[in-house]
């Protein structure tokens, strides 16, 4: 059976649907990237799928007793509840001490256990979040945009994390990300969302699809090489970069 | 021996002590002045209240908040409230404001105590009269407050509501409940027993000629119309044939509201109100408000010691001027 | 022992000091300072119902401060900020409260004794109330704890951890209700929220986990409970203010201690 | 016309409900719910010391509300939650004022003025003060408004264009203190809170930006004081509650209001 | 005169210092992007220069009627604060709604306009604070991690719009970033921040600064390659793609 099972869903905040018979399941293992532009209604679903929001049409179903690892979009720690990096790391499940220790050091940031949560820079709160998720020894992780604001070292070991985690502990990945080119390269599946799903696929099928393409444009990194061609700071494989990514 | 003796307001505490004399001095929970119908516990009233050995207070009609302390506290006291004695008249409370519509019957009946019936009705027709009070055996020795447990246990909580507390603003009725004080006291310390019924005695006699005082200075009065701060007064107007037109609040003291201002106003407009009194446990500014824009004029009186030093003169010295309020508002250019 | 008043006022203040305490760092935390406030003032209001169909007093204040309990949990979940919903509860209660206690017939009431408290005059069957509620506040938050915190952190967090949040709320806000009703006894409804919240406060300024933040809010309330009495009987004053003025000044200095620290780091 | 007791108590009722109502929304916004309780307590304590020292009663209540207001300015810069901080500063204000007002000797002082307010009795000075205190409050507001609107929205983006949102808050601190030192003649210490948020947040049902939230809260604040002195009449009940029962009365409708719109979208 | 002015400023939270003796100014025009580790004191630089943290040593100096448009890292709106997206843009001056409807259009969020900003998705989010910042005319532009959250086409548009921005209002640009390999192309200097400023200068002189190397590898993109080394998903250009960014 899969670990989640989601049908036909439909969600709306208000009166205009944000998702619209979406049908999703993971199995066990395998690592599914949801990409789409802003206000697609990527983190909704994610919402849905861990049972925060109520899916107006359609149902959820959770494999029995799925232990989940969620890293919100956003979190606000009120700093009104003093909380220690080492003691959120332990909630609601208590962790060991070398657990929790090594869980940073991957992470790297090995020097915040005692810091308060609300004493971190943006980077190091968001590698805290992974570090905990990653921690519950989960059978499912949900990471919204795990690598927003992670500095280009945390997010290239971000990535090999989640490979490794996937290894060790033979887990599910659903990530929602917007670095196309990595994504194409980390995932088993990509599904591209936009209200519905408008493809879903291997990396390879979904980038060749005209739906996909028809957001993103020509490439993955189409959208920046655009920018690069406006400039002219002596990139001299301009060309080949370009290339090289809408290949891809 | 003596025994150690708490009461609740100033004027009892000068009752107990005219009746205690040298033996011994009572002690006071609401000092002079303090609002019999505002709750305030110290630790001192506790302790004092634990150390009693007898309880005089006026009951759970004027305190409510009192009872429950009075159990934990003085448990082991026996509890004397005074409402309950008997061989006086106790009268209804008036429904608030329009006491003035009954002017007509000023009848004396002999008022049978129908609880239950003041509640529906829409006070037309209370009899504020002069009741035959009965006040020829003031020997009430046989009351046999021997008990030394009074059961005020929280079962019968609100049965004391229903008639007026103000009781001791009637010397007459001041002059049993010292004969009521007297017992209780003998029964506890059958020694000084003699001495209890002497004191008693004086102060008893004492009243009286306060009483007569009092009654010749209202003289005439009884056909001005005035408008009382709060229900408290009227074993005091009972006894010296004042009729209050209104009075602002009622006998419990709770802030009047916007509908029983204007009604006030406008008698006043219509009658021939002379004076609108305050009083500590309301405050003046509601006086203030009904007279504005009118010649009547406004004046303070008080029932429960204001500024008064506690002791065995304080209820004459606090009759006295409460009788001299009366006439000095009242008297005069209406 | 328990013959001296004093020693049953003692333990009737730490008794409810410690379970608000403990409760207090949620209050503080979930910004529901209003929650005791509308429980105690919704309180008033349980007396005016109470004297109205004749029943005990102390029933109609526990029913109403968990009817109060169960719509503020119903009403939270609309998305208006917890707070401003407490806030209006809090005083829209205690309003009805007054009005409905002026509308009783022929009934005198006291308001007083259930406004400022009246911690004196406990007696042994109202300590036995005291403790066992509080006993029963803080073995339940204890058999909580983990789940509360995370619906507190964060309810995503905790629906992704199988936790629902709008349970462990009910959870806190029925117990907040039975605090309440046990407190009212010891300062009165006025000033129950500041036993919730003050110690918690206090504690906050020198606690770096949630677990010591709780422990320290819960020493220091019991320590304003017996300083305040001590106070009180010293100043020969009413008890309830007493302790509050104690847990206050304990407020300020938790609040100069941390500042000498800060400039001595 | 300002002869008749209810004419000048309407005006007091609606004079103040303008003021609190605009006042409330940032009360709201920043969740300071608390602050009008803590400035309102406080007065508690104004009208102990102003016995103590002899002076004008209204002198003191002033006083000392506003030396509370920046009291709560200079410990709201420390970053603890603002809202425990008033919640703290409040109760604390409360007890300290009921221990204080049984100390001084030989005084008999009636607070249930001060806690429930007796807007009948006010004369056309009062009058005079509140509809002076009003217009200067509401002006000041209508000044600052864009500034104060953004230093609540984030301190940092007011910082970047150039506001300083402590300035800022001062500002509101002591309007705040101007509004509850006027509004305490009004619905009294007890329920001066319910004034300033009741009708803001029954305005944040309907409201889409702040000046529409603004305006109905000021109307709602408005119709509360007129409806609720009828409410009085018609009942004979204190007139300070009956107002606060009225507004909370129209936001149980603006919560039925918003759920049927929902429901029906 | 420099638009701002910041001299040998240090400042910590508490005991440790996180900026020691930084030094830093802004000329009219120029596009400065600041880049460094997680936590290494970017945004609280940025806090230093708008005047919301006061250094404990060193002076900022702005220029008379300086006007600065922000964009935090982390903005929470309490949704207890009912503000449409027009009105926020209007906060703290008013601007014409002809100004404001083009900022959302160029921004990638025309249909927001009524909507209610804690309704709006991460992505979305940003780009009206974005919109924001820039529709103040400021004098200087001050973006912390701006594109964080914005897909691919939204922050390829983001660079134009920084680029228009600075040749049509004449403003200063002063950003942070991770994306190294765009940062590199579109700044005209960058400063590699680390608690002090380690290298400063050209993108041509930071990149081959070894501080710079020391942080972040190789090469600008050299993190991420290192993953998509570790896998074969059969990108039949790895090393082409790999070689492109270690040399930019
Ligand atoms: N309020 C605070 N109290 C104590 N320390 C803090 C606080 N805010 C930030 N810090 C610490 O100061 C250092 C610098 O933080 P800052 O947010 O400036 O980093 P940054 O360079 O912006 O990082 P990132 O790339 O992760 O956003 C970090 O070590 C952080 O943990
Ligand atoms: N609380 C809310 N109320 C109303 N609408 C909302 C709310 N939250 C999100 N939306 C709307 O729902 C849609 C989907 O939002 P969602 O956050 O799921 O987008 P997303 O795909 O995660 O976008 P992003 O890439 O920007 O994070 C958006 O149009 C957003 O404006
Ligand atoms: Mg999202
Ligand atoms: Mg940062
Ligand atoms: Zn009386």
């Amino acid at each position: 059976m899969s670990l989640i099972d989601a049908r036909n869903i439909t969600f709306g905040h208000g009166a205009a649907p944000v998702l619209q018979n979406v049908s999703l399941s993971l199995e066990q293992g395998e690592i599914v990237t949801i990409v789409g532009p802003n206000g697609s209604g990527k983190s909704t679903l994610l919402r849905v799928l861990i049972g925060a929001l109520k899916a107006q049409k359609g149902t959820v179903r959770q494999k029995a007793g799925l232990k989940i690892g969620y890293v919100p979009q956003r979190l606000h720690i009120d700093p009104t509840l003093p909380i220690t990096v080492r003691r959120f790391l332990n909630l609601p499940l208590a962790v060991s001490k070398t657990d929790a220790d090594q869980a940073l050091i991957t992470a790297g940031v090995a020097g915040v256990a005692e810091r308060q949560m609300s004493a971190l820079s943006g980077g190091q709160f968001q590698r805290v979040l992974l570090a905990r998720a990653i921690l519950s020894r989960p059978d499912i992780l949900m990471l919204d945009e795990a690598t927003q604001g992670l500095d280009q070292p945390g997010s290239a070991s971000f990535y090999r994390q989640i490979d490794a985690v996937r290894r060790d502990l033979g887990c599910a990945v659903l990530m929602v990300s917007h670095e196309l080119h990595v994504v194409m390269s980390a995932s088993d599946r990509v599904i591209c969302l936009n209200g519905h799903i408008c493809c879903e696929g291997t990396p390879e099928v979904v980038s060749a699809a005209p739906a996909y393409r028809e957001l993103f444009g020509t490439g993955t990194g189409g959208a920046l090489a655009l920018y690069r061609h406006d400039h002219d700071h002596g990139h001299d494989h301009d060309h080949d970069h370009h290339h090289h990514e809408a290949a891809e | 021996d003596v025994p150690r003796v708490m009461t609740d307001i100033a004027p009892i505490h000068s009752l107990t002590a005219q009746v205690m004399g040298d033996l011994g001095t009572p002690d006071v929970l609401l000092p002079p002045g303090a609002d019999p119908h505002d709750f305030a516990l110290r630790p001192s009233d506790a302790q004092a209240l634990g150390d009693a050995d007898i309880v005089f207070w006026v009951g759970e009609g004027l305190t409510p908040w009192l009872a429950e302390p009075l159990e934990t506290l003085a448990g082991s006291a026996a509890h004397i409230s005074l409402l309950e004695t008997e061989g006086w008249t106790q009268l209804d409370i008036r429904e608030a404001g329009d006491h003035g519509h009954g002017h007509g019957d000023h009848g004396h009946d002999d008022h049978d105590h129908d609880h239950d019936a003041h509640q529906n009705d829409d006070g037309h027709n209370h009899d504020h009269g002069h009741n035959d009070h009965g006040h020829d055996d003031h020997a009430h020795d046989d009351h046999g407050h021997d008990d030394d447990k009074h059961d005020h246990g929280h079962g019968h909580a609100h049965d004391h509501g229903d008639f007026d507390p103000h009781a001791w603003t009637d010397p007459q009725v001041a002059q049993i409940w010292l004969a009521a004080i007297a017992a209780e006291l003998s029964a506890a310390d059958p020694e000084n027993a003699a001495t209890y019924a002497e004191n008693a005695k004086a102060a008893v006699a004492g009243l009286a000629a306060l009483d007569a005082e009092i009654a010749a200075s209202m003289e005439g009065l009884s056909d001005r119309a005035y408008v009382l701060p709060h229900d408290g007064y009227q074993y005091f107007e009972v006894r010296y044939g004042l009729t209050a037109q209104a009075s602002i609040s009622g006998s419990d003291a709770r802030t009047p509201g916007p509908a029983q201002i204007a009604e006030i106003r406008e008698e006043l407009s219509e009658s021939n109100v002379v004076c609108v009194f305050s009083d500590a446990e309301i405050g003046d500014r509601w006086a203030n408000l009904i007279i504005e824009g009118t010649e009547v004029r406004t004046a303070q009186i008080d029932a429960v010691g204001v500024g008064l030093d506690a002791g065995p003169d304080l209820y004459s010295d606090m009759m006295m001027r409460l009788a001299n309020q009366f006439v000095t508002c009242l008297s005069g250019d209406k | 022992m328990l013959d001296d008043f004093l020693v049953r006022a003692a333990l009737a203040g730490v008794g409810t000091a410690l379970a608000a305490g403990l409760l207090g760092c949620f209050v503080v935390w979930r910004r529901m300072a209003y929650f005791g406030d509308a429980t105690a003032h919704a309180a008033v209001l349980g007396v005016a119902l109470a004297l109205l169909f004749g029943s005990s007093i102390t029933l109609g204040v526990a029913v109403v401060a968990f009817a109060m309990g169960i719509l503020i949990h119903g009403l939270s979940g609309q998305g208006a900020a917890v707070d401003t919903m407490l806030g209006v509860l809090s005083h829209g209660a205690l309003a009805l409260g007054l009005v409905a206690v002026t509308l009783i017939p022929g009934q005198r009431v006291d308001l007083d004794a259930y406004l400022f408290g009246d911690v004196l005059a406990v007696n042994r069957m109202d300590l036995a109330v005291i403790w066992g509620g509080g006993a029963i506040v803080i073995a339940t938050l204890w058999w909580h704890w983990s789940a509360l915190l995370t619906a507190t952190l964060s309810p995503d967090l905790a629906h992704a951890a199988g936790i629902n949040p709008r349970r462990e709320q009910l959870v806190l806000t029925l117990l907040l209700a039975a605090v309440v009703a046990v407190a009212i006894k010891v300062v009165g409804a006025l000033l129950i929220t500041a036993l919730l919240i003050i110690p918690a406060a206090s504690a906050r300024n020198f606690a770096s986990t949630p677990e010591r933040m709780a422990f320290l809010s819960m020493a220091i309330g019991a320590l304003s409970a017996v300083a305040g009495l001590r106070l009180a009987v010293i100043l020969d004053v009413a008890v309830g203010p007493a302790i509050i003025c104690v847990a206050a000044g304990i407020f300020a200095f938790s609040l100069i201690g941390k500042n000498l620290r800060r400039l001595s780091s």
